[in-house]
C-alpha cells in the first residue's frame, strides 16, 4: 500500500509528509500570509533551478549561478543609478544583469563545446570569476539608494501574489512545455542521454549545450535582479551558496546528474520541499547548526524515498 | 501595537549574522540570559551572512507573529525590506551589534565599529611608536568589518611613520588567517604589526608568528573572545584585543524590549561601551560586564 | 569517394581508397577487422572527419562536414555499435532530429511521430511497442530501432555497417527483404557484414579492403566465398570449421531447474572437453540463462552443480572463482574499459596470477598481455594502446583474451563471433576446441546457426526462457532448431 | 616546440611557467621559508587530495571533505581534553577523528552502494550534517586549552621540514604505489571505467567504492587533525569550501570527473599549482578580490592547457 503509493508519487509523497508534519506541528504554517512567505522566498532558488534542471538533464553542471545573482544584482543595481529616466535606468539595469547571465553562459558554453572542458571546471572558475568581479566593481560595499519603484520587482504583489512567485510559476510553465513539447526539449534529453549519438543523429549538440548554460546564466540573473529588488540593494555577497541548494532541488525532484532523466515539476517540487523545510524548521524554533543536520538528512531521505520507487 | 497583549510570556523572533563566531555566540548568551529573567521565549535563527536568508527569516517571524524582532543585519540598508515587512505587521523591530539604514527600527543597541577600529590604530601606532609596518587580515565582505577597517586606517592615517604593506583576506576564520598571514609573514621580513578584523584572524596570525618564529611583531585582534584573551594574557605576540561586551549588547537588547513592552519610551540609540585590553588589564582580572 | 586517407595515432586507418557506388546497387564491404570499413563509412557519413581525398555525389564534390550535412545529401548509416538515447523511447530515437511538429506550430506531434515510428517497425517485422524506452530493449530490438532510424529519413544512398550481427536468420530476413524493397525504389546500399553468404544472397558488387586499401571492386555473381576469404586475409583457408579431435569426458556442469525472472525451469548438462550450442530467437532467454549461471543476476529457484557440488553463485566474482567464466554479448558496454589499455583489459579479471604479495608484477603482467595480442593477432600489436582505438573485431579479441587468462573451467561465449572476420572466426573456433580438447567445458550462444551446427556437440534450443530440447550435432539441421526455436511462438 | 614541450610535460610546464612567473616578481618567492611555508599550506589540502583523486577516478565525488576537516578538528580536540595522560588523551584524540572520517566514509559509500544514490548528494547531505554536527558539539565555539605537545602534529620539524609536508608525501607515495601497482588500485580504474564490466569480470565493486571514501573520509579526518594541531585549537568553521579547492586540484591534475583516467602524481602537481598561486598573490600583495578572479582564470587556463595537448 505504501510502497505502491510511493511507487505513484515519490517525491510528491514526501513533500504531502511534510506539509502535514509541519501543519501540524506549527499553528503558524497554513497561515495563508505564510504560505505566500514560503512561496515568495522558494521563487529565488527555484527560478534558477529551472534553468539548473535543463543544464543537469544535458549531463552538465553549474556551479556559477549563485555568483552570477551577486554580480547581476550588482550590475543591475549599479545600472539602475545611473542619472536618466527611471524608465531608461531600469531598461539598462534589467539588460545589464541579463547580459551578463548570458555571458557568463556563453563563456560556459564555449569552453564546454570548444575546448571540451568538463563542466564542473568551468563553471567553477566562473562562480570565483564573478564572485570576485562582484566585490571589485563595488569594492565590498552594497549598492544602495535605488528609486523606490525598482523594489516593486521583487516587493510588488498582483492579486496579491508576490510578483516574484508568479515569475517562478510563468518559468517553470514555459519550460516545462519547452521540455515536453519541443524539439529543442527533446534534444536536451537525448544530448544528456548519448552526447554521441545525438551527435550523429544531425542534431547540433553544442549549440543544445550553448543554449542551456546561457538559459541557466540568464535565469540566474533574473534570480539575481529580484532578490536585488528585494534587498532594494545589490549585495556582492548574495547567492553564497545557492549552486549546492540548487543543486539539491533538482536531484531530490529526480532529475539524475548523469543526464538523460528527470523532469522540471519535479524539480520544482524538489525546491518546495526543502524551501517548506527551512520555514518549517524556522517556525519551530531549531536553532540554525540543528538545522544544518536536518536539511542534510532530509535530503538524503527524499532521494532515497525516490530510489525506493524505482 | 500588539505589546500592549496581556499574555504572560512574549515570543521575540531574533536573526543573528552568524553563529559562526564567537562574538554573536555571547551576544546569543546575553539575549538569553535576560530572555530568561523575562520569561520571554526566543525563536534564534542566523542568517549567515546570507541577506536573503535574513529577510527569509524575518518573514517567517512575521508569519507567526511574534511580539517582537531582533536583528543583526546582515547589510544595514539592504535589509530594510524585512524590517519594512515587520512594521506593516505592527511588530516592533530592534537592532543590535548592525544598525538598519531603512525602515523603522525601535531602538539600536550597539558598538562602534569604526571607533573599535581606531582604538585598535592607535593601540599599535603608539606601540611601534609612530614608526614602522603594518598588515591587515581582512574579511573585507562585511559591512561592520569594512567599518573597522576603516576606522584602523583612520588611525594610522595620523602617523606617517606608519605605513600598511598588506591587506589580506582571512575570510575571518582561523584556518584561512593562518594561511595569509604566512604569506605576508615572508614577503614582508620586516613585519611590525598585524591587525585581526576578529579574533580568529588575530589568532590565526598568531599561530603564523608562532610557527615562523618571527619575534617583535605586535597582533591586535578584536573581541577578546576566551582563547584571544588567554594568549594576551600569556605574553603572546598578541598583545591588546578591542572589546565589546557582546554578552552586555544582548543583555541590553532585551531589557530595552522589555522597557517597551512595559510601554515606557526607549532611546533610539544605546550605546554599548567599547574598549581596548591589554595584559596589564586582563591580568588585573577585570572583571567581564 | 576518391584517394581517402585516415591517420589516427599510430595507425593509417585508410590509405587512399576510392570507392564509387552505382544508383540502386548494394555493394558490398568486406574485409577483416581493422581493415578500415567503418572509418571509410563514418567519412562519408561525416561522422569522422578525413585527412585527405574527395567524396562527389552526382558528380558533384561535397563536403561533408558534420552529421547534418551528410543527412541533407540523403546519406544514412546504420551504425556498427548502436548510437541510440537509452532514456529515450524506440520512437523517440527513431525520429531523432527530425521530429514531426503539429502543423504551423514549434510543438511536437507524438502521436504522428508513434504512427511513423511504427509503420517503420512493421516494415522490418518487428511489433513491439514503441514508446518503450530503448534501455528496455534487447539487443536486437535495439538493432531494429537503429534499422529504422536510418530508414525514417529519405535516403538515396543507405549505409549498413554489420545490421545483423545480433540478429537471428528471421529478422535477418526481413532485412533483406527491406533491402531489396530499397533498392527497388532507387536506393543504392553499402552493406558491411562478416558473414559472408549473406553477401552472396544479397550485393550487386564487392568492395574488398585489407589494411586500408582496397583489393578489388568485382561483381558479386562472378565472385565465391573462397575467393572473397582470399582477397580479405591474403591467404586461403580450405575448411570454416577447425575439426580438432577431442572426446568429451565427465559431467562438468549440471543445470536444474533454474528459473529467473526470464528463464523458466531450465535443465541442462554439461560435459568437460564438450562445446554445447544454445540456440534460439532473439528474446529467448539466452543471455538471461548465462548470466544466472554467472551470478551476475539473481536467480529465484533451481539449482546449478559444478564438478557434482552445489554452487550458488551471488555474484560474478562468486562464478569466477568456481571456474565459470562469462564472454557477454555486448562488449562496450558490458565488457570492456575503453580508456584502460589492451594490457589492463586482458587481465582485469585474474590479477591474482600477476600478484606478489601486495604488489603487481608489472613485467610479468606485460608478457602475459603479449602473449594474447600475439596469439590473438590484436592489432595494433600494441598492449598499451587504448581500447577505444581499436576497431570492432579486435575489441572482441580483447574480451576473449581476457576469459582465456582466466583459464575457467566452464567458459560461457556470449555470441563471440558478432562482429568478427572470417580468419579471426576460424581462430576463435579453434581456441574454443582447444578450451575443450583440454579439458574445460565450453558453452556457446550464437544466433548464427551455421556456426553452431558447425561448432558444436549438442545444440540446446530456448525459447521464450525455456529450453525445447537438445540435439546431438549428428540429428542437428536448420529445419530442426527453428521447430524448436519456434515453439511457442 | 611549444606544443611538443607541451604535449610532454602539460600541466608539469604550467607549474614551471609559474613558479618562474613568481620568482620574477617576487623576491620573496624562492627563499627557503616561503617555500616550507607554502608546502605547509599545500599539505592540508593536498592529503585530502588525495583522497578524492580515488573518489574521482571510481566517477564519484566527494563535497563532505572540508566539514569532515572541522568535524574531525573539533572531535580530536575534544578527545584531547580527556582528563587522562597525554599519550592516551592523543590515542584518543587521533582514534575519534579518524574514526569519525572513516564513518562518514562508511555511511556515503552505504547510501551509494546500497541504495545507489548519486554520490554529489550523499556528500552534499553529509557535508551539511558535519558542519552542523561540528557547530552543535562546540555550541559554535573553538575547542581550546590544549596540551602544547599536540602543536607538534602540525607545528613540528623534521630535518627542518614541516611534519604535514611530510605527512603529505608519504601519503602521495603510498596512494601512487597503491594505484599504480596494487589489485585494489586497478578495481579503482576499472570501476571508473565501466562499473557493470568491473563487475562482470568479477570484481565486488561495492566494495571498491566503500573503500575509497573511506579513505577520503579519513585523509580528511588526518588533514583535519592536522590543521587543528597548526591552530592548536578546533574550530567548527575550519575547513570552509576545501571542497572546490580540492576537487579543482584534482582535475586540473588531469584526472576525469567522469571516472576511469587520471593519476595521483598529476592532483600533486594540481595542488602545488593552485597553493603556489594563492601564496604569489599573497606575496604580490594582490587584492583578495582580484586574488578570486586571477584564480578562477587560472584553473580554466591550465585545464585548457592540458586540453591542448591531448
Ligand atoms: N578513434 C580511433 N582512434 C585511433 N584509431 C582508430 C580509431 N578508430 C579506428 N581506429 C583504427 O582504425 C583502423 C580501422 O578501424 P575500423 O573501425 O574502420 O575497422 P573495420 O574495418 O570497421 O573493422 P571491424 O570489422 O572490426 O569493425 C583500426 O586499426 C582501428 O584500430
Ligand atoms: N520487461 C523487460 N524489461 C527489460 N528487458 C526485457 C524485458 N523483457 C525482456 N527483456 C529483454 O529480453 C531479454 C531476454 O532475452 P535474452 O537477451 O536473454 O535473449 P537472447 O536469446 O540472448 O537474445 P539476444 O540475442 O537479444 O540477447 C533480456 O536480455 C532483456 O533485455
Ligand atoms: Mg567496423
Ligand atoms: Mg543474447
Amino acid at each position: 500500500m505504501i510502497s505502491s503509493l510511493l511507487k505513484r508519487f515519490g517525491i510528491g509523497l514526501a513533500l504531502i509528509l511534510e506539509l502535514v508534519l509541519f501543519g501540524i506541528l506549527s499553528p503558524y504554517f497554513f497561515t495563508p500570509d505564510n504560505l505566500l512567505n514560503v512561496s515568495l522566498q522558494i521563487s529565488i532558488t527555484a527560478i534558477i533551478a529551472a534553468g539548473m534542471t535543463l543544464v543537469i538533464l544535458t549531463g552538465g553542471i553549474d556551479l556559477s549561478v549563485g555568483s552570477i545573482v551577486a554580480c547581476a544584482g550588482v550590475l543591475s543595481t549599479m545600472a539602475l543609478k545611473v542619472d536618466v529616466s527611471f524608465a531608461l535606468a531600469l531598461t539598462f539595469a534589467l539588460a545589464a544583469g541579463l547580459l551578463l547571465g548570458a555571458v557568463s553562459g556563453g563563456v560556459a558554453g564555449l569552453f564546454i563545446t570548444r575546448f571540451n572542458i568538463t563542466p564542473f571546471i568551468v563553471t567553477l572558475a566562473l562562480m570565483t570569476v564573478w564572485r570576485g568581479s562582484a566585490f571589485v566593481l563595488t569594492e565590498g560595499r552594497p549598492v544602495w539608494e535605488l528609486p523606490d519603484a525598482f523594489a516593486l520587482l521583487g516587493g510588488g504583489r498582483i492579486l496579491g501574489i508576490p510578483a516574484p512567485t508568479i515569475i517562478m510559476v510563468l518559468v517553470f510553465a514555459v519550460v516545462h512545455v519547452i521540455l515536453t513539447y519541443t524539439r529543442f526539449g527533446r534534444y536536451v534529453y537525448a544530448v544528456g542521454g548519448n552526447a554521441e549519438a545525438a551527435r550523429l543523429a544531425g542534431i547540433n549538440t553544442k549549440r543544445v549545450l550553448f543554449q542551456v548554460y546561457i538559459v541557466s546564466g540568464m535565469l540566474s540573473a533574473v534570480s539575481g535582479i529580484l532578490l536585488a529588488s528585494r534587498m532594494n540593494s545589490g549585495q556582492p555577497n548574495a547567492g553564497l551558496m545557492y549552486e549546492l541548494d540548487v543543486i539539491a532541488a533538482v536531484v531530490v525532484g529526480g532529475t539524475s546528474l548523469t543526464g538523460g532523466r528527470g523532469t522540471v515539476i519535479g524539480t520544482l517540487i524538489g525546491s518546495i520541499l526543502i524551501g517548506v523545510l527551512r520555514n518549517g524548521l524556522n517556525l519551530l524554533n531549531v536553532g540554525s547548526y540543528v538545522q544544518q543536520i536536518i536539511v542534510g538528512a532530509v535530503i538524503l531521505l527524499a532521494v532515497l524515498l525516490d530510489r525506493l520507487r524505482a | 501595537g500588539r505589546s500592549s497583549s496581556q499574555k504572560p510570556t512574549k515570543t521575540i523572533g531574533v536573526s543573528l549574522l552568524t553563529r559562526g563566531h564567537i562574538f554573536y555566540r555571547d551576544l546569543e548568551e546575553g539575549l538569553k540570559a535576560e530572555a530568561a529573567k523575562n520569561h520571554y521565549e526566543l525563536i534564534i535563527t542566523a542568517a549567515e551572512f546570507d541577506l536573503g536568508k535574513q529577510i527569509s527569516q524575518i518573514e517567517d517571524f512575521v508569519a507567526r507573529k511574534v511580539d517582537a524582532i531582533i536583528v543583526c543585519p546582515v547589510d544595514s540598508k539592504g535589509v530594510g525590506p524585512g524590517i519594512k515587512e515587520a512594521n506593516d505587521a505592527g511588530i516592533p523591530v530592534f537592532t543590535a551589534d548592525i544598525a538598519a539604514q531603512e525602515g523603522t527600527v525601535l531602538s539600536h543597541i550597539a558598538s562602534d565599529n569604526v571607533a573599535g577600529g581606531r582604538l585598535a590604530g592607535e593601540y599599535i601606532a603608539k606601540a611601534l611608536n609612530g614608526k614602522g609596518t603594518v598588515a591587515i587580515i581582512n574579511q573585507p565582505v562585511i559591512t561592520s568589518v569594512l567599518d573597522r577597517v576603516q576606522g584602523f586606517r583612520e588611525a594610522i592615517a595620523k602617523y606617517p611613520g606608519i605605513t600598511v604593506v598588506a591587506d589580506v583576506n582571512g575570510q575571518g576564520v582561523r584556518d584561512k588567517a593562518l594561511e595569509a598571514s604566512s604569506d605576508i609573514l615572508q614577503s614582508n621580513p620586516k613585519l611590525n604589526a598585524i591587525f585581526g578584523i576578529n579574533d580568529d584572524s588575530a589568532l590565526g596570525a598568531l599561530d603564523a608568528v608562532q610557527q615562523f618564529n618571527r619575534s617583535g611583531i605586535v597582533i591586535v585582534g578584536y573581541d577578546a573572545t576566551p582563547p584571544a584573551a588567554d594568549a594576551i594574557r600569556k605574553g603572546t605576540a598578541l598583545k591588546a584585543d578591542v572589546v565589546q561586551y557582546p554578552k552586555q549588547i544582548g543583555v541590553t537588547t532585551i531589557r530595552m524590549i522589555a522597557k517597551h513592552f512595559a510601554g515606557e519610551t526607549v532611546p533610539a540609540v544605546v550605546p554599548v561601551e567599547v574598549g581596548i585590553v591589554d595584559q596589564a588589564t586582563l591580568l588585573k582580572d577585570q572583571p567581564r560586564p | 569517394m576518391e584517394g581517402i586517407i585516415k591517420q589516427y595515432p599510430g595507425v593509417r586507418a585508410l590509405d587512399g581508397v576510392s570507392f564509387d557506388l552505382l544508383p540502386a546497387e548494394v555493394h558490398a564491404l568486406v574485409g577483416e577487422n581493422g581493415a578500415g570499413k567503418s572509418t571509410l563509412m563514418k567519412i562519408l557519413a561525416g561522422a569522422v572527419a578525413k585527412d585527405a581525398g574527395s567524396i562527389q555525389l552526382d558528380g558533384r564534390d561535397v563536403q561533408l562536414a558534420s552529421p547534418a550535412a551528410a543527412q541533407e545529401q540523403g546519406i544514412g548509416i546504420i551504425y556498427q555499435d548502436f548510437r541510440l538515447v537509452p532514456e529515450l523511447t524506440a520512437a523517440e530515437n527513431i525520429l531523432l532530429g527530425h521530429e514531426p511538429l503539429r502543423p504551423g506550430t514549434p510543438f511536437l506531434d507524438a502521436a504522428t511521430g508513434a504512427t511513423i515510428a511504427r509503420e517503420l517497425l512493421e516494415r522490418l517485422g518487428e511489433s513491439f511497442e514503441v514508446r518503450t524506452p530503448v534501455r528496455d530493449l534487447t539487443t536486437a530490438q535495439r538493432q531494429m530501432v537503429e534499422i529504422a532510424k536510418a530508414l525514417s529519413r529519405r535516403v538515396r544512398i543507405l549505409v549498413m555497417d554489420e545490421p545483423t550481427a545480433p540478429l537471428t536468420d528471421r529478422e535477418t530476413e526481413h532485412l533483406f527483404h527491406v533491402i531489396r524493397t530499397l533498392k527497388a525504389d532507387g536506393v543504392s546500399i553499402i552493406y558491411i557484414s562478416h558473414r559472408l553468404e549473406e553477401i552472396f544472397q544479397v550485393a550487386d558488387r564487392i568492395t574488398v579492403l585489407r589494411d586500408g586499401a582496397v583489393v578489388t571492386t568485382c561483381p558479386a555473381a562472378g565472385a565465391t566465398t573462397a575467393d572473397l576469404i582470399r582477397w580479405m586475409v591474403g591467404r586461403t583457408m580450405d575448411q570454416e570449421f577447425p575439426s580438432i579431435p577431442r572426446t568429451p569426458g565427465d559431467e562438468i556442469l549440471r543445470i536444474e531447474h533454474l528459473t529467473t525472472i526470464r528463464v523458466r525451469d531450465v535443465n541442462l548438462t554439461l560435459h568437460r572437453g564438450e562445446i554445447l550450442g544454445i540456440a534460439g530467437l532473439v528474446g529467448a532467454g539466452r543471455s538471461d540463462l548465462a548470466r544466472a549461471i554467472f551470478g551476475a543476476d539473481p536467480v529465484e529457484s533451481g539449482s546449478i552443480l559444478l564438478d557434482g557440488k552445489h554452487i550458488a553463485p551471488t555474484s560474478p566474482q562468486d562464478a569466477i572463482r568456481s571456474g565459470i567464466g562469462l564472454l557477454t554479448e555486448d562488449r562496450n558496454n558490458q565488457g570492456l574499459f575503453l580508456q584502460r589499455t589492451v594490457r589492463e583489459n586482458i587481465t582485469i579479471a585474474d590479477l591474482g596470477q600477476v600478484r606478489r604479495g601486495f604488489i603487481l608484477d608489472l613485467k610479468k603482467e606485460d608478457a602475459a598481455a603479449d602473449t594474447f595480442v600475439h596469439s590473438l593477432r590484436i592489432r595494433p600489436a600494441n598492449r598499451e594502446a587504448g581500447v577505444e582505438t581499436l576497431s570492432g573485431g579486435n575489441r572482441q579479441k580483447v574480451v576473449l583474451a581476457r576469459w582465456l587468462y582466466t583459464q575457467a573451467r566452464v567458459l560461457i561465449f556470449d555470441e563471440p563471433t558478432v562482429g568478427i572476420d572470417v580468419g579471426v572466426k576460424y581462430e576463435i573456433y579453434v581456441l574454443m576446441n582447444e578450451l575443450a580438447r583440454d579439458g574445460a567445458g565450453v558453452i556457446m550462444i550464437s544466433s548464427d546457426l551455421p556456426e553452431l551446427l558447425g561448432v558444436c556437440d549438442r545444440i540446446a534450443v530456448m525459447c521464450d526462457g525455456r529450453i525445447t530440447g537438445t540435439l546431438p550435432r549428428a540429428d542437428a539441421t536448420r529445419e530442426r532448431v527453428m521447430a524448436l526455436a519456434t515453439a511457442f511462438a
